[in-house]
């Protein structure tokens, strides 16, 4: 029974998003002949790689117990700069838009930890604050890639896997040992968990914090120049509603909007639980309308099923 | 003879009654056929999910794919692939950039810098070439809503010199946004003298601003893309014109042209169907906008 | 001595309400600059077009305050709007009226049932609500626009277009209930009892308030408050889309925000949402006035949001520091 | 006894050992309080220095400004005679500072070794947490701790008791110089107390020096050597351990001796007030039945996690039973919620009052009217005069310190956040009032004004039900005593009749031998 508690609540090897997206997978292979190829798998990989990437390092900032509803923002902007500082060269621009990214994450941490604003403020305002700076940026324009070597990376493979999938994946392993691995992850944990006893364990928590904003901006910077490679071109609402997109991951991936509680393994669940489900649907012709509502239920019906496994946070008692 | 599998992906459909039109007319168009088969699917206003989208079709191997493209630009890449993949690519009412052009098999759509120009053409004959006016653009970022904007402006400044645009601000489609966006105008500038709309639903956005203020009789307002509000506006004679464009012949010609490619058939690369003026003088020749 | 306290009472109160000073030095800083913003033309315009967003801000800081969010309220306006405008022609004013609250509370009941009775996140559950009932309204609609046939006729325009005394409908309705919730918020048992579970669900639940009720009232609200700001938006325009409230709810939460209601719970008030709902307004308002492109406002937005948000709290630890001492 | 207190100035020792750890006029305020004002404090290695104050005196205060947790507003902190600046937690852990805190600070999903460590995670190159190493000496510094819990058991499936050794075990991670323990035993059983005393024993021998901050005064006799008083964030002197007594510590400490509390137990008991009939919760405890009549106090006695908060949960309708009865006034109820329950006229007041108790981000007098919002509204509007009265009625009854009404909850000491709960309560007028760990952190002197006042509810008609884990307190309220264990109801006693044997047997899970007559039945409060 405690074994059977654990299995579902995530502390053993599967959790329960994976159920889930072994379901539908299932699910979508018996509905369309199409779905269950290595193209259209590898597909699914490649679309999910922006959002995917984000939620790694959304990951970290919710299990510190706080938000960042900028990054879809951030992906924008760092889009808009790997595209249009190309004149300057293709490092340069990419460089530059990288940067952007961690120097916009290292803003909202350094606003979090010296101003005590809660996360979800301080990046709400980030959120809308930046999608201005691209649009003065770009005037409104969207820019394009004359060199279609970047374009050309976006669609690129090896073998028969996309380029895009690989670094998605390469970097979710990375992140997932960073996390469970090493004294940054654990100190995430502990910030986000009891950050009082972290303070007083010595943890520097507002440096942890910072570093874990650093981090989500950095891969939001990374899937935008990515996502500008795949379109050779970037666009000044790029972007916009990612930051929904990726929390929803994470949270279906188990992690805890309140922080002390999370993991990699149960982010990629998520990130392709959405993939999965917005390809099938597609595949199966489902109407966008409905497609929305769907969506929607399923994401409560998650939630639900979450919390009747994880009866055990609230102790029986009825609060 | 064989069947051809055609899959669309559109802009944003819901996002305004245009694009639903043209959707239900295009099953309707290719319910009527027997030898098509349409996946019909919709990019909800993302580049990002847009290209998904074309790698979908292309995986599923489907004959020809037309795109309403979120934008000219980003999605030439995908466009690229497609025609790499051998899969002919339609592109339908919104055009995409010079570089593209080489990938896809022809357009098919209203010119949108036409219909800027000829909005402009009715602006000055509105205000008999002298006078201010203030601009209502659609979404920014939005190839549709450049196009109109560029050829209003190029051709306004071309035709009569002395209308002058005080500003120009977006209301991203929305009336009431719209309705917003005149107010400010209205209280910014005692003299405005005529409106240009991206598109006829802003424009009555900006009607019924201008009305509430009292001000709606010294203003010209001319759109585009006739709405029915805006086709019973022009009835009432308190909107000067707008461009007739139906979503019913924008999506009827974009599903010919891609049958047209498939069969082989020598098809221009550019297929501009036609979209006339609409004044208070010529409504009667044309019928009320579903939508 | 009379005049010292007077003159420390008179700094304290400054001190406190740092957002309304805050207001009162953005409008006379945009004066400086433009002849028409202080116009009373302008401030009328201003107020009204920041009534739809404020009816609804006023409805969302009463579910902050009990701790939770909504991030649904934009999606439910689209649909109230379209619901409302769309039956009018069908079934007369009286009849769409009553229907779409009706629905609205129903969803209201939906969020609040969710999350207050089977205590699901909030924001996870509104988010899911927000895509829900965006495909809900686009399902109804087909996708189409809606709009009101004989518009000249109707009393319905009363709402948005009416004034009274003098005053524009739209701001009467924003005051009427920003002045009921607020009294209710800070006067009544109800009021105190969500502002307990906002700041400790449990302790609240061991002092015998029935939160699960609380909480699910909130959300009633909440749809209360769409609904009006759906009568007033679907009369102003005497039409409506499905993309109408698209990104409100974070013009909402801006605007709360701005007036320095913390998203922790527990705390805030009504007065301090409008004051923020206000700044807003007239910061876009002053900007575009100022001819600068709409994206500036969003920049600057961004650096008032955080400015106010860092003096408030700056501001409440010096002044426990002085109240005491 | 000589009545004079023998002080001596800090700084210099009796015995001319020099200290290891001095504080020198620390002063630190808060808005509104001065928590410390001007305190000296030392600690020589090798003692054990007892730190003793009513509640709010500032003791936590002082070890927080020692911790690095707190910045003072003015003193020095000399450690082996060196002048430190604790600006960070980190920096005075690094000078080999260590403090086990009152309020446990562990974080919940992280397992028991990583807590341990906590800050000090053994590494690898590359940041790598060494996990080996780290399991092997969390595993060692367990068994020194006699835990049966393993190191890699996540910290939130422990139980309370468990949780406080865990804290505990952050002390042996490395040799401090300093370790301080602020009311380590709060929350420990019978069970685990002997082997903290050899532990704090072991470090003493040592040559640690160490803190130790308790209300209990038997232990306080029991394992220090010198004991510093706090008053009302004043230094009130120092005195060796051997040569007091309690009634001269207390005295240091309030000011006046304690009047033992001698008053009597209530006497005249009416009806039944409640009543349970094999009260179930499936998986918590089983088959419960007893009764509390009008005018009597009951004490519901047993190791922590034996199931008692959870019966008051499920009286008070928090918990739905899975089968027996609650009758009240000889009536059953099925109560559905909390709310049903204060409508009923129970009252609870919980054993943690942080989480269960309070607003703490609300002010005193709004905490206060919480659960009786009724009676002091009209049509559903507040009466702010009325909320007035009721908060200054307890405040006086109870000689609540607070600034003023308006200050926040969360900033007053743990003893008059207690008082604020149980007169929230007090205020609804129940009919039954149940009373978890009433006096858990609470000093002495209020710990007897706490057993006077319940005394004189239950015999102006109150029933009372009162669950402790201190035994004197049981012995020294109840008119009768009931034992769980695991989950059951292993006995019943007279309050007036039992000896400590006895109890012990039945709270342990052992046959209840018969009544001895060696042991003394009447208990008097702690202190
Ligand atoms: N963060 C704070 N803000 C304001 N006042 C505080 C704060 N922390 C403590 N105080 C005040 O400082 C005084 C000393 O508190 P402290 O916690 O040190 O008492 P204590 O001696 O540990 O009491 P107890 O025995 O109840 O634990 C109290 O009056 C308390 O209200
Ligand atoms: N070994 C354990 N594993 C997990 N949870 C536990 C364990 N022991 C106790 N708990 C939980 O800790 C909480 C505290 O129980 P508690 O110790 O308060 O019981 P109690 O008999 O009321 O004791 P007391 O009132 O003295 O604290 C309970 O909700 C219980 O579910
Ligand atoms: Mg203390
Ligand atoms: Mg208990």
């Amino acid at each position: 029974m405690i074994d059977m508690k654990r299995f579902m609540s995530g502390g053993a090897a599967i959790q329960p998003i994976w159920i889930f997206v072994i379901a539908i997978t299932v699910f979508f292979s018996v509905m369309s002949d199409y779905f269950l190829s290595v193209g259209n798998l590898t597909n699914i990989l490649v679309q999910t790689s922006t959002i995917g990437l984000i939620a790694l390092g959304m990951t970290y900032v919710m299990i510190n117990g706080n938000i960042d509803l900028s990054v879809g923002a951030t992906l924008g902007l760092a889009a808009s700069l790997s595209v249009g500082l190309q004149d300057h060269g293709l490092a340069v621009a990419v460089l530059a838009a990288i940067t952007a990214g961690v120097v916009l994450g290292a803003l909202n941490g350094l606003l979090v930890w010296k101003t005590g604003v809660n996360a979800f403020i301080v990046t709400l305002g980030a959120m809308i604050g930046v999608r201005g700076l691209i649009f003065v940026y770009t005037e409104e324009q969207s820019f394009y890639a004359s060199n279609f070597a970047f374009s050309d990376f976006g669609a690129s493979t090896i073998g028969p896997i996309p380029v895009l999938a690989i670094i998605f994946l390469a970097c979710t392993l990375v992140m997932h040992l960073v996390l469970k691995k090493t004294g940054h992850g654990r100190n995430t944990f502990a910030v986000g968990g009891n950050p009082e006893a972290a303070l007083d364990a010595g943890i520097r928590i507002g440096r942890n914090m910072m570093i874990n904003f650093m981090i989500v901006g950095f891969f939001a910077a990374l899937a935008g120049v990515l996502l500008a490679t795949q379109m050779g071109a970037s666009t000044p609402n790029l972007g916009r509603d990612y930051e929904l997109w990726t929390i929803t991951a994470v949270v279906l991936g188990g992690t805890k909007l309140t922080g002390g509680f999370g993991s990699i393994t149960g982010t990629l669940g998520g990130v392709l639980a959405i993939g999965i489900l917005r390809n099938g649907m597609n595949m199966m012709q489902v109407p966008a309308f409905y497609v929305l509502v769907i969506l929607g239920v399923i994401l409560i019906s998650v939630l639900i099923i979450d919390q009747k496994i994880n009866v055990k946070s609230s102790k029986g008692v009825q609060v | 003879e064989e069947t051809y599998r055609i899959g669309i992906t559109q802009n944003n459909v819901g996002v305004d009654s245009y694009q639903t039109t043209y959707e239900s007319a295009f099953e309707n168009a290719a319910d009527e056929l027997d030898n098509v088969d349409v996946v019909v699917l919709d990019a909800g206003g993302d580049v990002a999910r847009q290209i998904g989208q074309v790698r979908n079709l292309i995986q599923q191997r489907v004959d020809a794919i037309i795109i309403w493209p979120t934008n000219g630009q980003a999605v030439i890449p995908a466009i690229r692939q497609a025609h790499r993949a051998g899969i002919p690519v339609v592109v339908t009412n919104s055009k995409i950039a010079e570089a593209g052009l080489d990938y896809i098999a022809a357009f098919s759509g209203p010119d949108n810098v036409q219909q800027g120009a000829s909005s402009a053409e009715m602006m000055c004959e509105a205000l008999d070439g002298q006078g201010q006016i203030v601009q209502i653009a659609g979404q920014p970022g939005y190839t549709t809503a450049m196009e109109r904007s560029k050829g209003f402006e190029d051709r306004l400044a071309e035709a009569c010199p002395d209308v002058e645009i005080l500003e120009t601000q977006p209301a991203d489609w929305n009336r009431e946004k719209a309705q917003r966006v005149m107010e400010n105008f209205l209280t910014k500038y005692d003299d405005i003298d005529g409106v240009y709309a991206g598109d006829d639903n802003m424009g009555v956005g900006a009607l019924n601003a201008a009305k509430s203020a009292g001000r709606a009789e010294d203003i010209a307002f001319i759109g585009a893309t006739n709405f029915a509000v805006g086709y019973e506006a022009i009835e009432r004679g308190e909107y000067y014109g707008s461009i007739y464009q139906s979503p019913v012949d924008d999506a009827e010609a974009a599903l010919q042209t891609a049958l047209d490619v498939l069969e082989g058939k020598e098809v221009p690369k550019m297929n501009f169907f036609e979209t006339p003026k609409i004044t208070a003088d010529n409504l009667s020749e044309f019928d009320k906008p579903v939508f | 001595m009379l005049s010292k306290t007077h003159k420390a009472g008179l700094l304290n109160f400054l001190s406190a309400q740092g957002i309304l000073v805050f207001f009162l030095l953005c409008m006379f800083a945009f004066s400086l600059f433009s002849e028409q913003f202080l116009s009373q033309s302008n401030i009328m315009t201003v107020v009204r077009q920041a009534s739809i967003i404020g009816i609804i801000a006023v409805g969302v800081t009463v579910v902050i305050i009990g701790g939770n969010l909504d991030l649904s309220v934009g999606s439910m306006l689209s649909f109230s709007t379209v619901l409302v405008v769309d039956l009018h022609d069908k079934i007369g004013p009286v009849g769409a009226i009553l229907v779409m609250f009706a629905l609205t509370l129903m969803l209201g009941a939906v969020n609040g049932f969710l999350v207050g009775f089977m205590r699901l996140n909030s924001l996870i559950v509104t988010l899911a609500m927000l895509s829900a009932i965006q495909g809900l309204v686009l399902i109804y609609s087909g996708g189409q626009n809606v709009d009101i046939a004989n518009q000249s006729e109707t009393w319905f325009s009363v709402f948005g277009q009416g004034y009274l005394l003098g005053i524009a409908v739209p701001v009467i309705i924003f005051a009427l209930l920003a002045i009921i919730v607020q009294v209710v918020m800070s006067f009544t048992g109800y009021g105190r009892r969500i502002f307990a579970i906002g700041g400790n669900p449990v302790a609240a639940v061991y002092s015998g308030v029935r939160k699960n009720w609380c909480v699910f009232s909130t959300y009633l609200i909440s749809a209360f408050c769409v609904a009006c700001a759906a009568l007033v938006l679907g009369s102003r325009v005497m039409g409506s889309q499905n993309n109408v409230g698209q990104g409100y709810e974070l013009l909402v939460l801006a605007g709360i925000i701005l007036g320095g209601t913390s998203l922790l719970g527990g705390a805030g008030s009504i007065w301090k949402t409008v004051i923020g709902v206000l700044i807003l307004g007239f910061i876009q308002n002053g900007l575009l006035l100022l001819g600068y492109p709409y994206y500036t406002q969003w920049l600057v937005t961004w650096v008032i949001i955080i400015l106010a948000v860092w003096l408030d709290l700056a501001n409440k630890r010096k002044r426990l520091l002085t109240r005491h001492s | 006894m000589s009545t004079a207190v023998r002080t001596q100035t800090p700084g210099t020792s009796g015995q001319g050992e020099a200290p290891i750890l001095s504080l020198v006029n620390i002063t630190k305020k808060f808005p509104g309080v001065i928590a410390l004002n001007k305190v000296s404090f030392d600690v020589r290695a090798g003692e054990v220095h007892a730190l003793l104050g009513e509640n709010g005196a500032g003791k936590s205060t002082l070890m927080k400004v020692l911790a690095g947790k707190h910045k003072p507003n003015g003193g020095q902190i000399l450690l082996e005679g060196e002048e430190k600046v604790f600006d960070t937690p980190k920096r005075a852990k690094k000078s080999g500072i260590v403090l086990i805190h009152q309020e446990q600070s562990l974080v919940p999903e992280m397992s028991v070794a990583e807590n341990i460590f906590l800050g000090s995670l053994p590494k690898k190159w590359g940041n790598r947490v060494d996990w080996k190493t780290l399991h092997r000496d969390s595993t060692e510094i367990l068994d020194r701790l006699k835990c049966s819990f393993s190191s890699r058991d996540m910290v939130s499936d422990l139980s309370i008791a468990k949780k406080q050794m865990v804290e505990i075990a952050r002390a042996l991670v490395f040799t401090p110089k300093i370790v301080v323990f602020d009311e380590p035993t709060a929350s420990l059983t019978d069970h685990e107390k002997p082997v903290l005393y050899d532990i704090i024993n072991t470090l003493r021998e040592q040559g640690v020096g160490i803190v130790y901050i308790s209300h209990r005064m038997d232990e306080i006799f029991h394992l220090s050597q010198r004991i510093s008083v706090l008053r009302d964030g004043e230094y009130n002197g120092t005195v060796n351990t051997a040569d007091t007594n309690e009634d001269e510590v207390t005295k240091l400490m309030i000011g006046r001796s304690l009047e033992l509390d001698h008053a009597s137990k209530p006497k005249d008991f009416g009806e039944n007030m409640l009543e349970l009939r094999g009260l179930t919760v499936e998986g918590v405890f089983k088959d419960v039945s007893f009764n509390v009549r009008k005018g009597e106090i009951v004490g519901m006695y047993g190791l922590v996690g034996a199931g008692r908060s959870e019966v008051a949960e499920t009286i008070f309708g928090l918990r739905k039973p899975s089968s027996g009865e609650i009758l009240l006034d000889g009536q059953v109820e099925r109560l559905r919620s909390s709310h049903d329950a204060v409508a009923e006229g129970i009252a609870l007041v919980p054993e943690d009052r942080k989480d269960q108790g309070l607003i703490l981000g609300m002010n005193c007098r709004d905490n206060m009217t919480l659960a009786g919002l009724q009676t002091v509204s009209w049509r559903g509007f507040m009466k702010s005069a009325a909320e007035k009265r009721v908060y200054d009625k307890y405040q006086q009854a109870m000689k609540i310190k607070t600034p003023s009404w308006r200050q926040k909850v969360g900033n007053l000491s743990g003893g008059n956040q207690q008082k604020i709960v149980i007169g929230k309560w007090l205020h609804t007028h129940p009919k039954l009032l149940i009373l978890d760990e009433p006096t858990r952190g609470i000093d002495v002197g209020s710990k007897a004004e706490i057993h006077a006042l319940i005394k004189e509810l239950a015999r102006s008609g109150y029933a009372v039900l009162v669950i402790s884990s201190e035994m004197p307190e049981v012995l020294g309220v109840s008119n009768r005593i009931i034992a769980m264990y695991d989950g059951r109801v292993t006995a019943e006693f007279d309050g007036d009749a039992v000896s400590e044997d006895v109890l012990v047997q039945a709270i342990t899970g052992q046959p209840v031998t018969a009544q001895s007559d060696t042991g003394s039945t009447a208990g008097h409060p702690a202190g």
